[in-house]
C-alpha cells in the first residue's frame, strides 16, 4: 500500500511464550465482511463458493449468520463492491486485529474467559462469542490452535487477560 | 398496644419476658371494609396506618399473599435518598425523608435510621457535569446535596481507592449527609404494628384472585383466597406483582418485573462509615448494624418473577466494589438474595389513581421503593382517602405516558457522549 | 446464567452472549400517524409482564447477531421454546 | 487441658509437624492437622466469643457447619483474612491466627457483660428501645451498638493477591466426595462423560475419613479416580451455588494451606455448567438444645469421632454423650475403644435397639435412658453436667470434661435448594428431604436422607425441670438465639418461619444455620402448635459457605478490571503530556497542556490555533457504521428524522436520531458514498446501542429491506485537521482528490489516498472553520498522525483535545448530545426543526413528537446565555430562574448546560435549557449561586460567525 506511513498494531508480535501455550499476533491481513439474504449472488462475485452453515470455515470464509461471512485473506486480497447488488461487502481489514493462541493448553486459556464448549468446538469452526465482556471472533483452525479475532481497542486488553490465563496455567 | 421503652423492657425482664403480647394480630378477614390495601410491606402497611391516623379511616384491611414484610421491603439494600434532579422527584423523595425522621418515634419501633450520609461518585467528565446539576437543583428545592473532591470523598469513606489511575477513578462525589440507611423489617413491623393499633387488620396468607367491578366499573372488592371481600376503595401496592393484580382489574400497565440481586458479606467491625454509591461502575455498598457489608448488584436483563439471579451479575458487582474499595478484596460474600423490582418506562412510579373508579395504584418504584416507603404510603393514603392525589404525587399519573411528560431521572443522569 | 437456545445458530449457548430485547410480537404500527395518542402510547409502553408464559425477544448479539423470539416461563425462567423472528407466535 | 493427641491414628503426616500460632501462644501440629484439630491436641478448648453475649465458645463441629471457632489468619502486609473457621484453616507451619470479637481478651472478654445483662438483650430488643432521647441515636446508641456488633476485623490493606477464574463444561458434576460422590464417580469412569468431582475438603472421602474401616476402600477409590481419563477431582473446592441451567459456582482455595504461597493464584473461580448433576453433599449433625450446650466442650458427636479418627484427638479424657439418635452411641463406642473413658451415655429416649445397650455394656459404659442434661457446668470448659430424668426426678451430677450431642441429622439440601426442587418433610427423620427436582439433578447419600446411621427421636428442646424462660439453651450459636427466642418471637406474633428468622436472626449468621435451621424450626413448630410443614422452611441462599470477594470477582482486576478502549492515537498523545477524559469506554485526550499551562491556558491555546492557523484531532472513537444495499436511503429514511433519499453520492447530511418516544437519542454528520453505500457516524457512546438499534429495526420491523449494517468504528482512524491552513496544509498529502473549494465543497466526502493510503475525506466542520476529517485504514493512523504534525509544524499545527473541540462547537451553537440534551429533549426543544423532514409520513419517533404534553408551550428549550459580566462562566448544571428574590424551594426554569471561556471571543459563553426558551431571546434570567446571584441573557446558540464565512476561506 504506503511506502511512506508504517503499519502500528495495538500488541506486540510474540507476546507470551509458556509451557503448552504460546500467544502472538497474526500478521495483518485483508478481510471483509459479506452480507446477502443468500450466498450465491456473493459466491458470483468471489468465484468461490461461501459455506452455508453457521459456524463452518471454509476457505477463507466464516460464516458467522444465516446472511453473514468473514473473508479473511493475505493483505492485497481485493473484492468487488457489490454496487447495484443486493449484498453487502465492506472491507474491514483494519477493525480487528487475530490473536493467536496455539499449544496443547490453548483452550483451557479461552476457557478462562470464554463460555462456550471448547471441546465441543471443533477444528473447522468459528463463531462470535466473548471473553468476559469483550466480544471476539474465535476460529479453531487447527488441534492446537485457535485464532481470537478482537476489534483493535481491546486487543491490549484481551492480551492481557489471555496472557493471565496463561500464567494462571497449572 | 404495649408501649415499647427501655422501662418497658426492663419490666418484661423481670417476668422473663413473658408479657409481651402480640405485635400485630393475625386477622380473618371480615366481609367488607371501607379501604383495603393489596400488599403488606412498608409502602402498603404504611398506607393502612396513615388512612387510620391522619385520615381517620380506620376499618382498613391489608391483605398479603404472604408473610408481611416479605418481598421487596425485606429484600433491599436499605439505602435513603432524596437527592433527584427533577422538582416532581425531589418533592416525593423528600417528603418521605423528612418521615424518616421521627419514624421511629412516631411508631414507638426503632427502624434504626441511620444518617450516615449517601455519597455517590463521579468517575468522568460527564458525571460531574450531572452532579452539579443535581447540587444546584438540590440547593434551590431546599434539599441537602454537596459536592465533595476526591480528597473529601476520601476522608468521609476512608476505604475508597481514589488513585488517579484507577479504570474509573473517582473525580469527586455527591454527598448528602441526611441520607443513610434504615433497619428494612423494622419499617414493615413498625407500621404493621402501629396499623393494628389504630384497627387496621392484617390478613397474610391470602392471595388476591381477582377484583370485582359493579356495572359502573367501579371497584365491589377483591376475592381472594378467603373468599370475597367488600371494599369501594382498593389500594394495589404489590410492587414486582402489580402487573398481575391490575390485569385482575382489567387494566394493563407499563410495567416490567425485573430481577435485582443484593449481597452481604460476613460481620466485621466498624469499617465502612457511609453508604456509597457508584452509578457508572454500578456498586452500591453500606455497613449494617451488625456489621455486613450490604452491596447492590444489577438487574438481571430479563422479566422475571423467579427471585433467582445469575452468577455473572454477583460476579461484575463484587469485581466494581473489588474496584473501588480494594481493602475489601479478602472479605466474603456471606448471602445474596434476589427480589423483584417493577420498572416503569421513565423508571418513576406510578401512584395515584387508575381509570378504575375507587382503585388506586402504586407501583413501579423499581430499585427507589425503600427509600420512599413512608413517603409512598402517606400518599397513598391520602389519595385514597381524598379520592385525589396530594400535589406531590400528582405528576406520578397514569397519563404521563400518554402525554409524554416523563419524569426521567434515568435519562437525565446518564447518556454518554 | 441462563443457556439459551439459539435458533439461527440451532445451539445452546450462554446468555452472556445474548441481549434480552423486550417483550416480543408488538409490531410497530404501519401508519403511527393515524393513532390516537392513548393507542401510540399502548405501543410505546403498555407490557403484558406476566407470571407465566412471556413472549420475549433476544438477540445473539455476541454470536450471529440475529433478533428470535421466545416463549419462557417468568415464575421459573424456563425456556418453552425459541424461534425465528418472523415465524408465528408460538 | 482437656483434649490430647493420641499416640496413634489420625490421617495427618505425624513425620511432618509444623509450629503455628493462635493468639499469641505457639503450639505444635501436623500436616493435614486444621487449626481446629491441631489446638484441640494442645488442650485447647476456648476458640471464640458469641456474637451478642460474648459467651466463651469452643468447637461444635469438625467442618464447614462449624458456627463458634472464627479466627483471623494473618500472613503478612493486605493478608489478612477474619471470620475464618477453625475447622476449615489447614496448618502450615508459621500460620498466625488470633481470636476475635472479645477485648482485652479471650478468656477476660469485657463485652460478657452482655452475657449478665442477657435478659434484657432477648430478640429484637433494639426495636423496642433506643428511641429516647432522640439525639442520642445517631450519637451513642447506634455507634455503641456497632462497635459491639461485627466479628472479626476488615482487612485494612489492599489484597497483594490475585484470583483466578474459568469456564468449565461437563456431562455429570458431582458435589461432594463421600462414599456416594465417589461411587457415583466411579460409576462414570470408563463411560464417555466428563465427569467433575469436587469437595470442599482438603482430601476426598468425605464420612468415610472419620471411618478406619473404609479407609482401605477409599484409597483404592480415588486410585480408580486418579487414573479414569474421563474424571476431575477438584479439591479444597466448595461448590457455592446452584444456578439456571445446571451452572454451578465453585471456588477452589488454591495457597492459603501453602506455608509458601509464591505468586500463583489464591483462589480459582469455577463457573461450570454441567449436563446433569449428582449432590452428594451429605448430611450434618444436629445439636440438641439444652441449657448450657454451648459451654465449650459440648460439641456435635460425629465432630469427635472425626477428631478422634481423622486427626487422632481425643475431644477430652473423659467425655459424656447426650443422644437422641443412634449414631451418637456408635461414636462414642468410638472413642471408648480408643482407650477414652466415656462417663455416661444420657439418652433421651425410653427405649433403644438391644445391640446398642449390649455394645455398651461391653466397653463399660453406663447408660441413662430417659434422661435429660439440664446444665453444663463450667464456664471456659466443660468441668461436669447434671442430668435428671425427663419427668425432671433424679438429678445427678456427671463429672466430664467433654460432652458429646446426638440429635440427629440434617440433609444438606442446600444446593438443591439453590436449583429451586422441592423439598418433602418426612417426619421420621424430622427433616426435609429433596423432592421434585427442577433441574437435571439428583441427591445421593445422606444429603438424600437416606443413611445408616441408624435412627432416633426428632425433639424441640430437652426436657428440664428449670424454667425455660430463664435459661440459655441455644439454638444458633454464632447469633446467640436461645429457644426463648424463639419463643418469644412467636408470642409477639412472628409466626412464619422467615419472620422468626429475621426477628431472632437465626440461622442468619455466618454458619448460615446449618446446626440451627432445624432445631429452630422444630421449637417453632412446638411453640404455634402447628406442624413444623406449616411454619415454613427458610430459603437456602448462595453462598453455601461464604466466598471471597476477590475470587467472585475471578481476574477482573486493575487493568484486567473493564478495558480501557484507546485509539490508534492514543499512543502518541500520551507521550505528548495529554490529559485524558474517560468517555464510555474509551479514553480521549482532553488538552495538551505545554509547560506551565493549566487546563484553561492550554485550551486558549488550542482554540486560538484553530482559528488563525490549523489545529489537529484524534475523532477515531466517533461510531462509524457503513449502510450498504439496494435499500439504504429508505431505510435511513425511516431511521432519521430528516430526509435522506436525495441525499447525492459524495455529500454529507447532518442527522438526528430519536428514540421511539420523540427524544434525541443520537446525531453525527454521514455520507453518501455511492447509491447504495452510506458512511454514518454516531457519538462516541452511542455507537453500540445505535448500532443494535438499527439492526432492531431492521431485522424486527423491515426484514423486507435488502440493506446491511457493518460497524467500521474500528475499521478507520479518523483525523481531523480544522483551521484555516488546513488545506494547505493537506493538499500535497492527497492524491485524487481535488480539495479545491469547488470542487470539493463543505459537507462533501471524496475517496482518494493521503500518504498513498486509501482514505475517506470527509469537508466537514465541528468549529466552524475550514476543516477535513480523513479517514485511513486505523494501523496508518498513528504514522498519518505524525506525519501532519511534521508537515504542520511550519503553519503552527496544534493538537487540540476534547475540551477545546467543546469550547470550539459551543461557540458555533453545535449541541452534544447527552451533554445539552438528556434524554428528555426534542427535535424542537433543541433548535433542530430544521433537521426535522416535515414532508415524511413518518419516521423513527415521529409520532411522538405530537404527543400533548410534546406540543405544549414552556417546554424547555435550548438558548444561548451571556452573563452580564463577560469574565463570569457560568457551572455547568447551575440552575435558572426568572425571579432571584423567590425563597426556597424555588421556581426553577433552566440549567445551564455548557458553558466556557471563549478565547476567540473574549467573553465567557454558555448553553442552556430554558423553558420557552426561544420566546425569550434578550431576557434577563438569574443564576442563584452560592454567595451571589448570576446574572445573564438569553441570546441565540451562536456565539461566532453566524453566517458561516470562515468555511470557505
Amino acid at each position: 500500500m504506503s511506502e511512506a506511513l508504517a503499519r502500528s498494531e495495538p500488541v506486540s508480535a510474540q507476546f507470551y511464550s509458556g509451557a503448552g501455550v504460546s500467544l502472538s499476533l497474526a500478521a495483518p491481513m485483508a478481510r471483509y465482511a459479506l452480507r446477502a439474504r443468500q450466498p450465491e449472488p456473493l459466491e458470483h462475485l468471489l468465484g468461490f463458493e461461501l459455506p452455508r452453515q453457521i459456524g463452518a470455515i471454509k476457505g477463507g470464509a466464516a460464516c458467522l449468520g444465516p446472511d453473514e461471512w468473514l473473508l479473511r485473506g493475505p493483505v492485497a486480497t481485493t473484492v468487488a463492491t457489490g454496487a447495484g447488488l443486493p449484498v453487502s461487502i465492506t472491507q474491514v481489514s483494519d477493525r480487528s486485529v487475530c490473536l493467536l493462541v496455539d499449544g496443547p493448553h490453548a483452550a483451557d486459556v479461552l476457557a478462562a474467559g470464554c463460555p462456550l464448549d471448547l471441546d465441543r468446538f471443533a477444528v473447522g469452526r468459528a463463531t462470535r462469542t466473548v471473553f468476559e465482556a469483550v466480544e471476539i471472533l474465535l476460529l479453531h483452525t487447527s488441534d492446537d490452535r485457535f485464532e481470537v479475532e478482537v476489534w483493535r481497542s481491546f486487543a491490549p486488553w484481551l492480551k492481557k487477560a489471555l496472557e493471565t490465563a496463561a500464567r494462571q496455567l497449572r | 398496644m404495649t408501649r415499647f421503652s427501655a422501662f418497658s423492657l426492663f419490666a418484661k425482664a423481670l417476668g422473663g419476658h413473658q408479657g409481651w403480647p402480640e405485635q400485630w394480630p393475625d386477622a380473618s378477614p371480615k366481609p367488607a371494609y371501607d379501604a383495603i390495601i393489596v400488599g403488606a410491606g412498608g409502602h402498603g402497611l404504611g398506607a393502612a396506618y396513615y388512612l387510620a391516623k391522619k385520615y381517620g379511616i380506620t376499618n382498613v384491611a391489608v391483605i398479603e399473599k404472604g408473610w408481611l414484610g416479605g418481598g421487596n421491603t425485606g429484600r433491599n439494600t436499605t439505602i435513603i435518598r432524596s437527592n433527584y434532579l427533577y422538582d416532581e422527584s425531589a418533592h416525593l423523595y423528600d417528603h418521605a425523608l423528612k418521615l424518616w425522621d421521627g419514624l421511629s418515634q412516631e411508631l414507638n419501633y426503632n427502624t434504626m435510621y441511620s444518617k450516615r450520609g449517601v455519597m455517590m461518585l463521579a468517575h468522568n467528565v460527564h458525571d460531574i457535569q450531572s452532579f452539579k446539576r443535581h447540587i444546584h437543583a438540590n440547593r434551590l428545592n431546599g434539599v441537602d446535596n454537596e459536592w465533595l473532591t476526591a480528597e473529601q470523598a476520601k476522608d468521609y469513606c476512608p476505604p475508597l481507592n481514589i488513585s488517579p489511575d484507577a479504570r474509573y477513578p473517582v473525580l469527586g462525589a455527591a454527598l448528602q449527609r441526611r441520607g443513610g440507611t434504615a433497619r428494612h423489617d423494622t419499617v414493615a413491623w413498625g407500621y404493621a404494628r402501629a396499623a393494628a393499633a389504630l384497627g387496621v387488620d392484617i390478613i397474610q396468607n391470602c392471595a388476591v384472585t381477582g377484583i370485582r367491578r359493579g356495572a359502573d366499573g367501579a371497584v365491589l372488592g377483591v376475592e381472594t383466597e378467603r373468599g370475597f371481600i367488600a371494599s369501594r376503595r382498593i389500594g394495589v401496592s404489590a410492587a414486582g406483582h402489580s402487573s398481575v393484580i391490575m390485569q385482575m382489574a382489567g387494566l394493563d400497565f407499563p410495567l416490567e418485573s425485573y430481577p435485582l440481586q443484593a449481597l452481604v458479606s460476613e460481620p466485621v467491625k466498624p469499617v465502612f462509615p457511609c453508604v456509597v454509591m457508584s452509578n457508572t461502575v454500578h456498586a452500591y455498598m453500606s455497613q449494617s448494624d451488625k456489621g455486613e457489608l450490604v452491596i447492590g448488584a444489577g438487574t438481571d436483563q430479563y422479566v422475571s418473577y423467579s427471585q433467582r439471579g445469575a452468577l455473572h451479575i454477583i460476579e461484575h458487582t463484587l469485581a466494581a466494589i473489588c474496584e473501588i474499595f480494594p481493602i475489601f478484596r479478602r472479605m466474603r460474600m456471606l448471602r445474596s438474595w434476589g427480589g423483584i423490582v417493577d420498572v416503569t418506562p421513565d423508571r418513576s412510579p406510578i401512584l395515584g389513581k387508575t381509570p378504575v373508579p375507587g382503585l388506586y395504584i402504586n407501583c413501579g418504584w423499581g430499585t427507589g421503593g425503600f427509600k420512599a416507603t413512608p413517603g409512598a404510603a402517606d400518599l397513598l393514603a391520602y389519595t385514597m382517602a381524598k379520592d385525589e392525589p396530594h400535589p406531590i404525587n400528582a405528576p406520578y399519573n397514569l397519563d404521563r405516558f400518554r402525554t409524554g411528560r416523563l419524569i426521567d431521572e434515568a435519562a437525565a443522569a446518564a447518556v454518554a457522549h | 446464567m441462563l443457556l439459551i437456545h439459539c435458533p439461527y445458530c440451532d445451539q445452546q449457548r450462554a446468555e452472556i452472549e445474548f441481549a434480552y430485547a423486550g417483550e416480543a410480537h408488538i409490531a410497530r404500527p404501519l401508519d403511527p400517524a393515524a393513532m390516537s395518542d392513548e393507542d401510540w402510547a399502548r405501543y410505546l409502553f403498555i407490557r403484558s409482564n406476566p407470571r407465566g408464559r412471556h413472549h420475549e425477544r433476544w438477540r445473539h448479539i455476541h454470536g450471529c447477531g440475529r433478533f428470535f423470539n421466545a416463549v419462557r416461563d417468568t415464575a421459573t425462567d424456563k425456556f418453552e421454546a425459541t424461534y425465528q423472528a418472523g415465524k408465528p407466535r408460538r | 487441658m482437656s483434649g490430647l493427641r493420641l499416640d496413634h491414628g489420625g490421617r495427618m503426616d505425624r513425620r511432618r509437624p509444623v509450629s503455628f500460632s493462635f493468639d499469641g501462644a505457639t503450639y505444635q501440629g501436623f500436616a493435614g492437622d486444621t487449626l481446629a484439630s491441631a489446638l484441640l491436641a494442645n488442650g485447647v478448648m476456648l476458640f471464640g466469643r458469641s456474637f451478642k453475649y460474648h459467651r466463651p465458645r469452643g468447637l461444635l463441629g469438625a467442618g464447614s457447619e462449624e458456627p463458634n471457632a472464627l479466627v483471623s489468619v494473618s500472613r503478612g502486609p493486605g493478608r489478612h483474612t477474619p471470620n475464618l473457621r477453625a475447622t476449615g484453616v489447614e496448618v502450615y507451619d508459621g500460620l498466625v491466627a488470633t481470636s476475635q470479637h472479645r477485648w482485652p481478651s479471650l478468656k477476660t472478654d469485657l463485652g460478657a457483660i452482655n452475657d449478665r445483662l442477657g435478659m434484657f438483650f432477648p430478640a429484637g430488643f433494639y426495636n423496642k428501645t433506643f428511641m429516647w432521647p432522640r439525639s442520642f441515636w445517631d450519637k451513642l446508641y447506634e455507634p455503641v451498638i456497632r462497635r459491639m456488633a461485627g466479628l472479626g476485623e476488615a482487612p485494612s490493606e489492599e489484597d497483594p493477591d490475585h484470583y483466578a477464574a474459568t469456564y468449565a463444561h461437563c456431562d455429570l458434576l458431582i458435589v461432594g466426595a463421600g462414599p456416594a460422590g465417589i461411587d457415583a464417580a466411579l460409576e462414570a469412569s470408563g463411560t464417555a462423560k466428563r465427569v467433575i468431582l469436587i469437595d470442599e475438603q482438603d482430601e476426598a472421602g468425605g464420612g468415610a475419613l472419620a471411618d478406619p474401616a473404609l479407609w482401605p476402600w477409599l484409597q483404592e477409590s480415588l486410585k480408580d479416580l486418579a487414573a479414569a481419563p474421563n474424571i476431575t477431582v477438584l479439591r479444597r473446592t466448595t461448590a457455592f451455588g446452584y444456578y439456571h441451567d445446571n451452572f454451578i459456582g465453585a471456588v477452589e482455595r488454591l495457597t492459603d494451606h501453602l506455608a509458601q504461597i509464591g505468586d500463583g493464584a489464591r483462589e480459582k473461580l469455577w463457573r461450570i455448567r454441567a449436563g446433569e448433576v449428582i449432590l452428594a453433599q451429605g448430611a450434618i449433625e444436629r445439636p440438641l438444645v439444652f441449657a448450657g450446650n454451648d459451654v465449650p466442650g459440648v460439641m456435635l458427636a460425629s465432630a469427635a469421632r472425626t477428631y478422634l479418627h481423622r486427626y487422632g484427638v481425643a475431644v477430652g479424657k473423659s467425655v459424656a454423650l447426650v443422644a437422641a439418635h443412634d449414631s451418637g452411641w456408635q461414636d462414642v463406642f468410638a472413642l471408648a475403644r480408643a482407650g477414652v473413658i466415656v462417663a455416661a451415655i444420657i439418652e433421651v429416649r425410653d427405649r433403644v435397639a438391644a445391640a446398642l445397650l449390649a455394645e455398651a455394656e461391653v466397653l463399660g459404659i453406663p447408660v441413662k435412658l430417659g434422661h435429660s442434661v439440664i446444665d453444663v457446668h463450667g464456664r471456659l470448659a466443660v468441668k461436669g453436667i447434671t442430668i435428671a430424668r425427663n419427668d425432671h426426678s433424679g438429678a445427678a451430677r456427671i463429672t466430664c470434661d467433654a460432652l458429646l450431642m446426638a440429635g440427629g441429622w440434617t440433609p444438606c439440601v442446600h444446593l438443591w435448594s439453590h436449583s429451586k426442587g422441592s423439598l418433602a418433610w418426612d417426619d421420621a427423620l424430622g427433616a426435609y428431604v429433596p423432592d421434585q427436582p427442577n433441574e437435571k439433578v439428583r441427591c445421593v447419600g445422606a444429603c438424600s436422607g437416606k443413611w445408616n446411621f441408624g435412627s432416633g427421636l426428632v425433639i424441640d428442646a430437652l426436657p428440664t425441670p428449670r424454667d425455660q424462660h430463664r435459661i440459655k439453651a441455644f439454638v444458633d450459636f454464632q447469633n446467640d438465639v436461645t429457644a426463648k427466642d424463639i419463643t418469644l418471637a412467636v408470642r409477639e406474633g412472628f409466626k412464619s418461619i422467615e419472620h422468626i428468622k429475621r426477628y431472632t436472626t437465626t440461622g442468619m449468621a455466618t454458619d448460615q444455620g446449618k446446626t440451627s435451621n432445624l432445631n429452630g424450626l422444630q421449637i417453632a413448630s412446638q411453640a404455634l402448635g402447628r406442624h413444623v410443614t406449616e411454619v415454613g422452611l427458610t430459603t437456602f441462599r448462595p453462598p453455601y459457605t461464604p466466598q471471597t470477594f476477590g475470587a467472585l470477582a475471578g481476574h477482573a482486576k486493575d487493568d484486567l478490571f473493564q478495558p480501557t478502549r484507546k485509539t490508534a492515537i492514543d499512543g502518541w498523545a500520551e507521550e505528548h503530556g495529554a490529559v485524558f477524559e474517560l468517555v464510555a469506554q474509551w479514553r480521549r485526550a482532553r488538552y495538551f497542556p505545554q509547560a506551565g499551562e493549566d487546563m484553561l491556558a492550554a485550551v486558549n491555546r488550542e482554540c486560538r490555533a484553530v482559528r488563525s492557523a490549523v489545529g489537529i484531532f484524534d475523532a477515531s472513537t466517533l461510531g462509524k457504521i457503513e449502510v450498504v444495499g439496494p435499500d439504504a436511503a429508505e431505510f435511513l429514511n425511516r431511521m432519521y428524522t430528516n430526509p435522506w433519499k436525495a441525499l447525492e453520492p459524495g455529500r454529507c447530511r447532518y442527522g438526528l436520531l430519536l428514540k421511539e418516544d420523540g427524544f434525541i437519542t443520537d446525531d453525527g454528520v454521514s455520507a453518501r458514498l455511492a447509491p447504495d453505500r452510506f458512511h454514518l457516524t454516531t457519538t462516541t457512546g452511542g455507537a453500540a446501542r445505535v448500532l443494535n438499534t438499527m439492526e432492531d429495526y431492521l431485522q424486527t420491523e423491515w426484514p423486507d429491506l435488502d440493506v446491511w449494517l457493518t460497524s467500521t468504528t474500528e475499521q478507520w482512524a479518523v483525523i481531523a485537521l480544522q483551521g484555516p491552513l488546513a488545506r494547505k496544509l493537506l493538499e500535497p498529502l492527497v492524491a485524487g482528490i481535488d480539495l479545491a473549494g469547488d470542487a470539493f465543497p463543505h459537507m462533501a466526502i471524496r475517496e482518494g489516498t493521503v500518504c498513498g493510503v486509501p482514505a475517506r475525506l470527509f469537508r466537514v466542520s465541528f468549529t466552524g472553520e475550514l476543516g477535513f476529517e480523513i479517514n485511513v485504514p486505523a494501523a496508518y493512523g498513528r504514522a498519518l498522525w505524525e506525519r501532519l504534525m511534521t508537515d504542520g509544524a511550519a503553519c503552527g499545527i496544534t493538537p487540540y483535545g476534547t475540551e477545546a473541540m467543546h469550547v470550539l462547537r459551543a461557540e458555533k451553537g453545535f449541541i452534544i448530545v447527552g451533554q445539552d440534551t438528556d434524554g428528555t429533549v426534542t427535535p424542537n426543544d433543541a433548535g433542530l426543526d430544521w433537521a426535522v423532514g416535515k414532508k415524511k409520513p413518518d419516521f423513527v419517533g415521529r409520532r411522538s413528537l405530537s404527543r400533548p404534553d410534546i406540543v405544549a408551550p414552556g417546554r424547555k428549550q435550548l438558548v444561548g446565555l451571556l452573563t452580564d459580566d463577560p469574565a463570569v462562566v457560568l457551572e455547568e448544571g447551575a440552575q435558572i430562574v426568572a425571579d432571584p428574590a423567590q425563597s426556597i424551594p424555588m421556581k426553577m426554569i433552566g440549567h445551564v448546560t455548557s458553558a466556557y471561556w471563549s478565547e476567540t471571543l473574549g467573553r465567557s459563553i454558555a448553553l442552556a435549557l430554558v423553558a420557552g426558551g426561544h420566546a425569550r431571546l434578550g431576557e434577563t434570567l438569574y443564576l442563584p449561586m452560592p454567595g451571589q446571584v448570576v446574572r445573564a441573557k438569553v441570546s441565540g446558540m451562536v456565539f461566532f460567525d453566524p453566517a458561516g464565512a470562515r468555511l470557505n476561506v
